[in-house]
């Protein structure tokens, strides 16, 4: 059987583990959002930053610039001709960076599944996604539980190791 | 103010080789009129006292499917033969009247006079026109793809046989 | 030797903060001044016409729901309209009323969203968000209804989907208290402040004569001055009942057709789409919704183009039949599509900062632009 | 303060570098990271909103220490068009003549980073700086945005010099000094003994100097306001327009470099205005340390008084970002040489005029 210690120190060094609780902590709650919206849900993107439901109570705040942000949250339909588009854009956000697909659409082409010939049905067949907010379009309340399902994702990343 | 029959009689009257046929159909009397001449006829009825339609409220290319249909293996249809339309709905803010105008094209030539010069919202909708059903507009002065990529090289979506790439650009595209 | 000079081309879009979605726009620039503005569309591009004939007649509603997104509600009213018009259905009175009332507190939250996002291509960013918490309040009030805040497919062929719920009218009437001071406290904040003014009259002058020829239609063509509402003159629904006005353009503030004249109409309809609530709600009878609903639509051979005007301004549905359940051909001309048309005119000799206070005054969503 | 430490530790060098230090980690970075939070928060409250909350306890208060962890995370990208070695030295640059700036204002009676007799002119000259840089970047990020902005910026910051001059002179006409500190004790004891109130002068020349005073006031403080690219005149970095105008490709830490330096900035001029017109570190009252005879408390005391009005500018700042809109680049221009310059001008022959009486 293994002491108290043994087990910290099978999971990581302590200090590690403790300025990695601290970077992570940083993370997680300064997650700036890439100011995009492609259709419906970026209405209901932009209503969740407004008065209402306040996106910024949890340290999100929109910046225009890729550059400046951390989250990019594909809020809409993914056309075959804005798809290469947006992988650029996720390209050009410096790591550590993180994908939050909203709405039917950006998970799997949603009401447009069928007939969309120019519809890419599931944002994650170009960029890998992190955490799927179902919905058509997503209430609000449903964007902020995705937001905290992010931020429990990278509450529990590790320098050391790859998480699952 | 002036029924759409009266129209077709003025029009008949002024183009007799031009202005082919009138359907009195209950929910929209259409006025067929040669794909060449629509220029021309749309000049005269915006042009003309008594008529003066100053605006066009839509556009409309349609693929009548109307031509041999041949069922393939896989499921599709390929269509040849026929005609492929377009669909001009005009309006008078002055007088209040509308008609409807149709031009219908063949298939495997589809080739119409550019209405752009005349009221200057069709340049997008005839653009569309081209994208979608793949109608060409004589005279028109940008002629590309609108909504679909500027490579897209698939054929026109709104077509009835049209058939959907499996890939664009690395992509896959049916579900 | 004189130094060589080119013109700048600066790419604006998909991703830009105040494109309203996913607009190109390829702006030939020399320094500041704008030579050429080709906008680029099809970002969006959802083939709404494709399932349309894949669709039987009700399955449509749906996707007309998701076309301007700010305006679903209207949208479904144009296609349920013009679809009882195809085949020769008289819905009830109650009926008409609610949808009266739907469309008009819909009109209310699209003109909330562009005067909003107006203050904000401006640099004012508080007006959006009381904007916002006022549309919040039309939101609820829709959910109260139907139970979707965004997307309603609340208006069915002869019918609705809910009758109202039975708070609704007291919540609605209150809504309508506490919004009419907020016009004058918007009017405050943003409408008359200098800055604002100064940077939006005299800029992206249409003339009305240009306005018709290019098509355009709703608040845009009002601001230039045409008195043209479909809601007055191609009445449709009830409208004939209420009693409101068409507010117009008259460059109070500079030109007319400028910027500021596009944007006052707007809030100026918003005043009259309260007082048509207003008398809705008065004369609100009682009956049954669902008595019109037709068990199967197949419409007769043949071919229909209605319209109604949206917030945006005349939405058009061609509708083709050919005797099946599903349409044959549907075409959507949306008013957003049509007005973005004469922005590359608007913008000629004006600044890069320009560019963006005129986008915003025209209104689009690129959902309809692209369908 | 120098000569102080010099004291206590006993080397030039190190006393120097620690003197240096200072002001830093005891104020600037401090006051940036509130200063941030507080934007947020100001905003959030003129909005009908609630800001951040989530962190620090009730109201936030680790959430920008959290944001700059976070950016010392971030990859830092150049992009490989870009002209690396300009495109690095930027928000260095940016960073340094804002700070640097911070080294002539007198904090309190007892804390002045260098006491030099030519502080107010040092502060203009080393602001400027912050132009050089801010044209490094959007020339060496290779981006049309960031080079529109850059441009703008440029323009702007050497115009609205201009008026600042000229009632920093005015200023120095009144008071006959360059020196900050010296200008702050002028105006000791009372409230009417502020500049804005004219100054230590007595008899009528106070009050033929009030109006003028005050029109000093406003032209000064709209100037720096576009010096420091706030709302209405954040044209460079026109969120709208420019996406985020020179900085557009900046990441991680060279980014929080431009942020702070922008919030601190704000400060910096906010301090200039207040040390020219406002008292300086001066209390509106009397000094609750001489009635209780405690010598120790007066510096302390001035201190305070000294952010409190700083701040009040700060606030101010935020107040009409949440609430104006923007001018448009040629009518930023306008209100500069066609209105502010030459009120400003005739505003210095009538103060001129005034202090010859």
């Amino acid at each position: 059987m293994k002491s108290l210690l043994d087990q910290e120190f099978t999971d990581g060094n302590i200090v590690i583990a403790k300025t990695e609780d601290l970077l992570n902590w940083a993370r997680l709650s300064s997650l700036w959002q890439l100011g995009f919206g492609l259709a419906c849900c970026a209405i209901e993107m932009m209503a969740t930053s407004a008065s209402h439901y306040d996106f910024d109570r949890f340290g999100v705040i929109p910046r225009p610039s890729p550059r400046q942000a951390d989250i990019i949250i594909i809020s809409g339909t993914v056309t075959l001709k804005m798809a290469t588009r947006i992988k650029r854009l996720f390209e050009q956000m410096p790591e550590p960076k993180y994908i939050i697909s909203m709405g039917s659409c950006s998970n799997c082409g949603g009401p447009y599944w069928q007939h969309g010939y120019h519809v890419l049905k599931g944002i994650d067949r170009v960029i890998p996604v992190d955490v799927y907010v179902p919905g058509c379009p997503p209430r609000p309340e449903a964007l902020l539980e995705g937001l905290l399902k992010l931020q429990e994702k990278v509450r529990n990343e590790s320098l050391v190791k790859k998480t699952l | 103010m002036k029924t759409r029959e009266e129209i077709f009689n003025i029009l008949k009257q002024e183009f007799p080789q031009d202005v082919l046929e009138f359907q009195n159909i209950p929910t929209e009397p259409i006025i067929t009129v040669n794909p060449l001449a629509i220029h021309r006829v749309c000049l005269f009825l915006r042009e003309t006292a008594g008529l003066e339609f100053d605006t066009l409220m839509c556009l409309s290319g349609v693929d009548d499917a109307n031509g041999e249909k041949t069922n393939d293996p896989d499921g599709s249809v390929t269509i040849k033969g026929g005609t492929l339309s377009v669909y001009y709905h005009l309006h008078s803010m002055k007088l209040d009247h509308k008609v409807t105008l149709r031009v219908s094209t063949p298939r495997e030539d589809p080739e119409a006079e550019s209405v752009e010069s005349i009221w200057k919202c069709a340049d997008w909708h005839e653009r569309e026109a081209y994208d979608m059903i793949g109608i060409i507009f004589l005279h028109h002065p940008d002629l590309r793809r609108i909504l679909m990529p500027y490579d897209w090289d698939a054929g026109y979506p709104l077509r009835k046989d049209y058939k959907n790439p499996e890939f664009y650009q690395g992509m896959k595209v049916p579900y | 030797m004189a130094l060589k000079t080119e013109e700048m081309v600066l790419n604006m879009g998909p991703q830009h903060p105040s494109t309203h979605g996913v607009l190109r726009l390829e702006v030939e620039l020399d320094g500041e001044l704008i030579i050429n503005v080709k906008p680029h569309i099809g970002y969006l591009h959802r083939c709404f016409e494709k399932h349309c004939e894949a669709m039987t007649y009700p399955q449509v509603i749906p996707y007309t729901d998701r076309l301007d997104y700010l305006s679903s509600m209207y949208n479904n009213f144009g296609y349920v309209v013009t679809m009882e018009r195809f085949l020769g259905i008289q819905v009830p009175e109650r009926v008409e009323y609610i949808r009266v009332i739907m469309g008009e507190l819909q009109r209310i939250a699209s003109h909330l969203i562009a005067l909003g996002t107006y203050g904000l291509d401006i640099g004012a960013y508080t007006p959006f968000l009381y904007c916002f918490r006022d549309r919040e309040t039309i939101l609820s009030l829709f959910e109260m209804t139907c139970g979707a805040r965004l997307l309603y497919n609340y208006m069915w062929v002869g019918g609705l989907s809910h009758d109202l719920h039975p708070d609704f009218v007291p919540k609605c009437r209150e809504f309508l208290k506490v919004f009419k001071p907020n016009i004058t406290e918007l009017n405050n904040l943003l409408s008359y402040n200098k800055i604002f003014v100064e940077r939006t009259a005299n800029i992206g002058i249409l003339p009305a004569e240009t306005a018709i020829n290019y098509g355009i239609t709703g608040p845009m063509l009002r601001g230039s001055g045409v008195k043209w509402d479909l809601r007055k003159n191609d009445p449709y629904s009830i409208y004939d009942r209420f009693d409101f006005e068409i507010p117009v353009g008259t460059g109070a503030q500079g030109t007319l057709g400028d910027c500021w004249d596009r944007y006052f109409v707007r809030v100026r309809e918003m005043e009259e789409s309260v007082k048509i609530v207003e008398q809705a709600l008065d004369q609100l009878p009682e009956g049954d919704i669902n008595a019109a609903i037709p068990k199967r639509i197949k419409p007769p051979v043949g071919s229909i183009y209605g319209r109604v005007e949206n917030p945006k301004g005349e939405l058009g549905y061609f509708i083709m039949s050919d005797g099946s359940t599903n349409p044959f051909r549907v075409k959507l001309r949306g008013p957003s599509f049509v007005n973005m048309t004469v922005f590359g005119e608007l913008c000629k000799g004006h600044l890069i900062a320009d560019v963006i206070a005129i986008l915003g005054s025209v209104d689009i969503v690129l959902g309809e632009v692209d369908r | 303060m120098y000569n102080l430490l010099n004291n206590l530790i006993g080397n030039d060098y190190l006393a120097a570098v620690v003197a240096a230090l200072l002001p830093l980690f005891v104020f600037i970075l401090p006051y940036a990271l509130m200063a941030v939070l507080a934007e947020r928060k100001v905003s959030a409250f003129m909005q009908d909103r609630l800001g951040p909350n989530r962190l620090g306890g009730k109201y936030g208060l680790l959430q920008t220490v959290a944001d700059i962890l976070k950016l010392f995370q971030k990859e830092d990208i150049v992009a490989s068009e870009a002209d690396k070695k300009l495109f690095n030295i930027a928000p260095v640059l940016v960073f340094t003549g804002t700070y640097a700036a911070f080294a002539a204002i007198p904090f309190s009676g007892a804390y002045i980073g260098s006491d030099i007799d030519l502080g107010l002119f040092y502060i203009v000259a080393i602001s400027s700086l912050v132009v050089a840089g801010i044209l490094m970047g959007g020339w060496a990020s290779n981006n049309k945005y960031s080079l529109i902005g850059a441009m703008r910026s440029a323009a702007q910051i050497v115009s609205y010099e201009i008026p600042t001059a000229l009632v920093i002179l005015a200023m120095v006409m009144v008071t006959g000094s360059l020196n900050l500190r010296e200008i702050s004790e002028m105006q000791t004891a009372y409230i009417w003994n502020w500049n804005i109130f004219g100054g230590a002068f007595s008899g009528i020349e106070k009050f033929l100097l009030i109006p003028f005073m005050l029109i000093s006031f406003v032209i000064i403080y709209i100037s720096t306001l576009a010096e420091v690219n706030r709302v209405p005149f954040d044209i460079p970095e026109a969120e709208s327009e420019l996406v985020s105008g020179f900085h557009t490709e900046y990441s991680g830490m060279k980014f929080a470099m431009f942020f702070l330096s922008e919030y601190a900035n704000m400060f910096a001029v906010s301090a200039v205005v207040t040390s020219l017109f406002f008292g300086g570190y001066q209390s509106p009252f009397g000094y609750l340390g001489n009635t209780l005879g405690i010598s120790w408390l007066v510096p302390l005391e001035q201190l305070f008084w000294f952010a409190a009005k700083g701040l009040f500018f700060v606030f101010v700042q935020m107040w009409l970002r949440w609430t104006l809109p923007r001018l448009r680049v040629d009518q930023l221009m306008t209100v500069c040489w066609k209105y502010l310059i030459p009120y400003a001008f005739v505003n210095l022959i009538i103060v001129g005029l005034i202090t010859l009486l």
